[in-house]
């Protein structure tokens, strides 16, 4: 473990000399760096979420005695807009983002929070678990993709499990505990956003230039878009998944 | 020193026994047609037990007693009465008489259980165990179980029985994370896993059953007490092993007949 | 102390009787020490083939369908190795009472013949082996179904090869020592009990895992 | 009788080189010592992980100091994770069934003691010998390296009870490189077993000296050669059943893996296998392994009775015929460890009979300790001492056999703490009090120096009360139906009974400091102890012929030469109340 947080740091070391020496050969402005942002839809009516029955662990049932916990593979806002999708540019060449911030996976209720935790390649980001019963953090990457499967209890009061992913890959995320407990953390190469309530999104920090927008949702897959960025503005790339 | 020996094996044995036969610590309370026969069983093996257990601990603690080496002891030593002979006679009365009682009278409560069918009219429900949790699945009203497809088993949609929708079988059946069953019906489990290793275990029934992936096993009791029992998994399966467990409702009919309905309306 | 010499002339006081009795350091059931330690591993080393055999077995009633893949060249070729294995035993025979007659060059030449058998009889068994995997079977599939007769086949059959391949090198260590005249005539002999049970084991594996499977007309 | 040509026995000279003489010796005295020492510092490691499990069930929250930095993912922190619990538990097992109960008792004084009490120079195969420590040696690295790889040892228990163990790192964290490290170490362990059994019997069978004839042997003697003969049987079964499941493992065969497997969601490339001939194979191995670890105990408790009560045995020969009829019996009994497995239930009523028939010799066998003892001149040494409470364990562990061995009480106890008090009072505590008086009674032999007897007294006090606080209250708890291998209590019904677990724990810790005394005597008195005379306990057999220690071939050149049976004590003779095996032969003793 402390080797793989050497490799991060060193690697994120280098890369952000390596990302300093090639801003200040180039003299770029930082400063013009555009945005992405749209909503996503969905078109048709959203499938059946079934509900799910906790009585196997008596916490999880009291915590959802009144508000019954759902399936989240379809979450439709009233307008239609789509929640827990990602967006993401899948040509991005550049290097790495340096990003301080730190995504969290909270484990509350005995559901995950959020549902879907999207992640730069090489980002570290948190576990945590609010809940009085012990859970299970059991992520499934594809072995191929270079990514390392881990399996981690955490019982009430534990401390945050800290981690990073090496590849970009869709990582499915289940608590071996709570077999309801299903997610996602979905690690991406380069700005990234996810959806939220109403479908709307936005990406930050975007170097001017031409892109191809994709956006995933874990039941409907993905749909791309072609946009392009000029410098300190914003452009538009809205999208709609047709319903099954 | 074998003076202190003696006394303190006196005081383990007396408070040992003292602790089993106050009952303190004792079987929940029965809650199935069976259970009775099998306390009355395990009563009866107690006895037998405890009083092989009295005995060899104060024999052995009143020799320790009473033969310790003094200083310039030249008494002889004495040879047990009726050498070897007597004890062999013991031992073979003293086991002998256990095992008649307990193998060939006490079958009775494994034959109930495993050799009888179950009853005709019993409430079949299918049990799936995996890693860490049991579901379970009623034929709903055509009686009759759609087969369980491994493959098309996705918890994520909340399919834990690999029900395949398009078979007519499986259509009407109806899947529930918890075991209700009516009062006073003999009930058949056929218990199947999915993945490992698990154990079936119902303090209060008197049931317990392991359960092997590849295999579908049958058991039958008949549940005598409405309430809420837990059911544990008691073989290790993993690391959730002790988290892994479920409820069984025994409701009265009327109760039953409710829940039963309500959970079809929830598929 | 005295130290009267004979094995039998030792006698005891019980009970008042005398009673003559072994004299100890010989051998009181005739079986030279490495001859008694050779059967032991026999007897141990016979239980985990009998393992292996049982769980196959287990395994082949259980199965609904077990494939029957050996056609006519595949039974001849076991049939030859059969064949090797147990002219090998009859040079290992006649290696033994060479040595016991003290013949030591003939002694060498059947141990050498005995253990040119082992490697004929491999030789087959991997040109048999490669075969079977060119036609796709694995431990975990084959193109016939049942996909635990690769396992049992390989298993079993793997387990013998690995036995036929010691007891190559062994006799052929046996065959120098004893050249040497650094080894006895029951080193020998020893080498030949362990050569006899490979062949032994043979004979089980043979009709069970070929014969059994053999190709219905 | 036709008399065979003697065969040479070749007299090695006692090595120089530190080597050979301390590392890789072949002297059979050197090797039980090793054995001895491997096994102490498994028990040493096994006690610590007791206390680990023990503490993570009582107070799952606490800061175990070092423990996150030997594992940063099961003990994050230094606070034990429910699948940690788990790995250290099967690691615990693994130690103490393997490492512990099979090779001190047996490879441990059988190597030291028995060549020396038969009159032996050395074993038959002194090479052999070596052999089979080094490779035992071997396998305990391997285990306790499973504690320092990724994911940490395997979750799947000391049974390794496929498809858990045979499914791979799907099912679990040290299902991985750990189970694989295991199934090698237990394989590993196998061959070390077998090679050392077939030396033990050779070397009874053809090394005995003048006038040993079987029935004058020590009854160590024939519990080693009992013993190594179920080692022989039966661990030939378990380095097959090894091999499967490393091959389930890494070669992608079935053997223990039926169809439709889906572990995590991932649907496992398997099929025709089943889960149940694991429990057949391991179980036919599992029981007589019981046996492989009480029997040489039995043949201690009964020299070390007889010396201390100064009478003979009570009913040598029954001794002798009630061992091999436990030994022959054990290959029985496998399926009670199985009632519930899902077998037919008709085997189950069969494999009851042979279980409570089986208690026949284990009966009569402690009521001739206990004649043995009646009317004796009792000498309350330290080894005497866990030679009384070896009973005394013995019969409380054996009687929750008689509840366990119904098929119908199986039903609700199987899997219990009931099991888990059983089998730790019975085989445990019982083969480690066996140990103990071993250790009390032949180290002055062995070192050439005392035990303190108060320290050992001290020792005996807590450890005696100790055990029956941990495992009797197992007993009551398991009646309320207390799953065992739980890390934590999350049923309700089961919380008022927390307290008792605290109790147990209490009592483990405090069980385990006082074998710091043990240690600290052993190790002290090495050194430091009084000098031991050639014959400290006035007893009989051969090894107290010799000086303390012995020299490299135990007997200085000479050909010991035996007139009298193992046990004869109470005899008064010029003096003494016993006569040596080794006395000339003379009047009929008068007793």
């Amino acid at each position: 473990m402390r080797n793989r947080q050497n490799w991060a740091v060193a690697l994120s070391a280098i890369v952000l000399v390596c990302c300093g020496a090639l801003l200040l050969s180039q003299k770029v402005n930082a400063a013009g760096e555009g945005k992405i942002t749209g909503t996503v839809k969905l078109d048709g009516t959203a499938p059946h979420m079934k509900g799910i029955d906790m009585s196997k662990d008596p916490y999880c049932a009291k915590a959802h005695a009144t508000d019954p916990a759902h399936l989240e593979q379809v979450v439709a806002g009233a307008n239609g807009g789509l929640e827990n999708v990602v967006l993401y540019i899948s040509n991005w060449s550049g290097s790495a983002q340096a990003s301080t911030a730190v995504p969290v996976f909270d484990q509350k209720n005995c559901v995950y929070t959020p549902h879907v935790l999207a992640m730069d390649a090489g980002q570290t980001f948190k576990v945590i678990t609010s809940d009085q019963t012990t859970h299970n953090i059991h992520p499934l990457p594809n072995p191929m993709t270079g990514n390392i499967p881990w399996n981690q209890s955490q019982p009430p009061g534990a401390a945050p499990v800290e981690k990073s992913w090496k590849a970009a890959e869709v990582i499915p995320v289940q608590c071996n505990i709570h077999p309801w407990m299903h997610g996602w953390f979905v690690v991406v190469k380069g700005p990234y956003a996810t959806t939220d309530d109403k479908g709307s999104y936005t990406i930050d920090n975007v170097p001017p230039g031409n892109y191809t927008v994709t956006a995933w949702q874990e039941t409907y897959n993905t749909m791309t878009q072609k946009v392009t960025v000029a410098a300190g503005a914003s452009a538009t790339a809205d999208f709609t998944f047709k319903a099954k | 020193m074998g003076k202190a020996f003696g006394v303190v094996l006196t005081i383990i044995t007396t408070i040992s026994v003292a602790i089993f036969v106050s009952r303190h610590w004792w079987f929940p309370e029965v809650a199935s047609a069976h259970g009775g026969a099998m306390d009355h069983q395990f009563v009866e093996t107690f006895v037998g037990a405890a009083i092989g257990f009295i005995l060899a601990q104060l024999a052995l603690a009143v020799f320790a007693w009473k033969y310790g080496e003094q200083k310039g002891d030249n008494r002889p030593i004495r040879i047990f009465p009726g050498g070897v002979k007597w004890l062999l006679v013991l031992a073979f009365v003293y086991v002998g008489s256990e095992i008649i009682l307990l193998e060939f009278v006490g079958q009775k409560v494994w034959a109930a259980m495993y050799f009888t069918p179950p009853a005709t009219d019993s409430l079949q429900v299918q049990v799936l165990a995996g890693q860490f949790a049991f579901y379970f699945r009623y034929p709903g009203p055509d009686g009759k179980f759609g087969p369980i497809h491994a493959d098309k088993i996705d918890e994520a949609s909340a399919n834990f029985f690999g029900i395949d929708p398009s078979d007519p079988a499986s259509k009407d059946d109806i899947v529930t994370a918890e075991l209700a069953v009516p009062v006073n019906k003999p009930v058949e489990l056929l218990l199947n896993s999915k993945d490992m290793d698990h154990g079936f275990y119902l303090r209060e029934m008197r049931v317990q059953q392991d359960m092997l992936p590849g295999m579908q096993i049958p058991i039958h009791f008949t549940p005598t007490k409405i309430g809420k029992y837990d059911i544990a998994c008691n073989q290790l399966c993993g690391l959730g092993h002790y988290n892994m467990r479920a409820f069984l409702e025994v409701m009265s009919e009327e109760d039953y007949q409710k829940w039963i309905v309500q959970q079809a309306s929830l598929q | 102390m005295s130290h009267s010499s004979g094995p039998l002339s030792a006698t005891a006081v019980h009970d008042g009787r005398d009673l003559p009795v072994w004299g100890g350091g010989a051998l009181p059931y005739a079986v030279p020490s490495k001859k008694l330690g050779m059967w032991l591993f026999i007897v141990s080393d016979a239980i985990t083939f009998s393992a292996v055999i049982f769980a196959y077995g287990y395994l082949r009633l259980a199965a609904p369908a077990w494939p029957r893949p050996f056609e006519t060249a595949s039974i001849v070729n076991a049939t030859v190795m059969t064949f090797v294995l147990l002219s090998s035993s009859v040079a290992m025979v006649l290696a033994v009472r060479a040595s016991s007659l003290g013949k030591v060059s003939g002694a060498v030449g059947w141990l050498v013949a005995t253990a040119l058998g082992g490697v004929i009889f491999d030789i087959l068994h991997i040109r048999e082996w490669l075969g079977l995997i060119a036609e796709g079977v694995r431990p975990f599939s084959n193109p016939w179904g049942t996909p635990m007769f690769g396992a049992a086949f390989f298993t079993m059959t793997g387990l013998h090869m690995i036995h036929v391949t010691i007891g190559v090198v062994y006799l052929l260590i046996i065959a120098v020592g004893f050249g040497r005249r650094k080894l006895s005539a029951v080193d020998v002999e020893v080498s030949g009990l362990y050569w006899h049970f490979v062949d032994l084991v043979w004979m089980f594996i043979f009709p069970l895992v070929y014969l059994l499977s053999a190709k219905m007309a | 009788m036709e008399s065979m040509p003697m065969e040479v026995q070749h007299h090695h000279t006692a090595p120089t080189s530190f080597i050979r003489k301390y590392v890789f010796s072949v002297d059979h005295k050197v090797i039980g010592k090793q054995y001895y020492f491997l096994a102490i510092f498994s028990v040493f490691v096994g006690m610590v992980l007791s206390w680990l499990v023990r503490i993570h069930l009582v107070w799952p929250n606490i800061h175990i100091w070092g423990l996150g930095v030997l594992s940063p993912t099961g003990a994050p922190g230094g606070v034990m994770s429910p699948d940690y619990y788990l790995s250290l538990l099967t690691v615990h097992g693994t130690l103490m069934v393997f490492f512990v109960l099979t090779t001190a008792p047996q490879a441990g004084f059988g190597n030291y003691a028995l060549p020396i009490q038969i009159g032996a120079e050395d074993m038959a195969f002194p090479v052999l010998n070596m052999l089979s420590f080094w490779v035992t040696f071997l396998a305990l690295c391997a285990l306790v390296a499973t504690l320092f790889v990724k994911d940490g040892p395997p979750i799947s228990g000391w049974t390794a009870y496929p498809p858990l163990s045979a499914v791979g790192s799907d099912a679990g964290p040290g299902l991985g490189m750990g189970q694989n490290l295991w199934a090698v170490s237990i394989a590993l362990f196998c061959v070390g077993s077998l090679l050392g059994a077939l030396n033990f019997i050779v070397t009874t069978v053809d090394l005995r000296c003048k006038g040993m004839t079987l029935m004058r042997m020590p009854l160590t003697c024939w519990a080693w050669l009992i013993t190594a003969i179920l080692s022989l049987l039966s661990f030939a079964v378990l380095f097959a059943a090894c091999v499967l499941l490393f091959l389930d493992r890494n070669a992608g065969t079935s053997f223990f893996l039926p169809a439709g497997l889906l572990v995590n969601g991932k649907l496992q490339n398997h099929s025709g296998g089943s889960p149940l001939l694991w429990q057949h194979l391991f179980w036919f191995f599992g029981h007589p392994e019981v046996y492989i670890a009480i029997v040489p105990g039995f043949g201690v408790i009964s020299h070390v009775l007889s010396v201390f009560s100064r009478k003979p045995v009570l009913g040598y020969k029954v001794i002798v015929g009630c061992l091999l009829s436990i030994g022959f019996l054990s290959f029985t009994v496998w399926g009670h460890h199985m009632f519930l497995s899902g077998m037919s239930p008709y085997s189950g009523f069969l494999f009851s009979i042979p279980t409570l028939i089986i208690t026949i010799p284990a009966t009569i066998v402690s009521l001739l300790w206990l004649g043995t003892v009646y009317g004796g001149r009792l000498r309350f040494t330290t080894s005497m001492m866990f030679g009384l409470g070896f009973i005394s364990v013995f019969v409380t562990g054996g009687l929750g056999g008689m509840f366990l061995a119904q098929p119908s009480l199986d039903i609700f106890l199987h899997g219990t703490y009931f099991v888990v008090g059983h089998f730790h009072m019975v085989m445990g505590v019982a083969a480690i009090f066996g140990m103990f008086a071993g250790t009390y009674f032949w180290f002055p032999k062995m070192f050439g120096r005392m035990l303190n007897e108060k320290l050992g007294k001290v020792h005996f006090w807590i450890t005696f009360v100790g055990v029956y606080c941990i495992f009797m209250p197992m007993h009551f708890i398991g009646l309320e139906g207390m799953p065992r291998r739980y890390s934590s209590f999350v049923n309700d019904a089961m919380q008022p009974l927390m307290p008792v677990h605290t109790f147990m724990t209490i009592a483990a810790l405090t069980t385990g400091a006082a074998q710091f005394i043990f240690f600290f005597n052993l190790f002290w008195s090495m050194y430091k102890g009084a000098k031991a005379p050639d014959n400290p306990w006035e007893s009989t057999t051969l090894e107290w012929t010799v000086p303390s220690p012995p020299p490299f071939d135990n007997f200085g050149g000479k050909h010991p030469v035996v007139s009298y049976d193992a046990y004869e004590y109470g005899v008064t003779r010029n003096g003494k109340d016993y006569i040596m095996q080794t006395d000339p032969p003379g009047q009929p003793a008068s007793s």
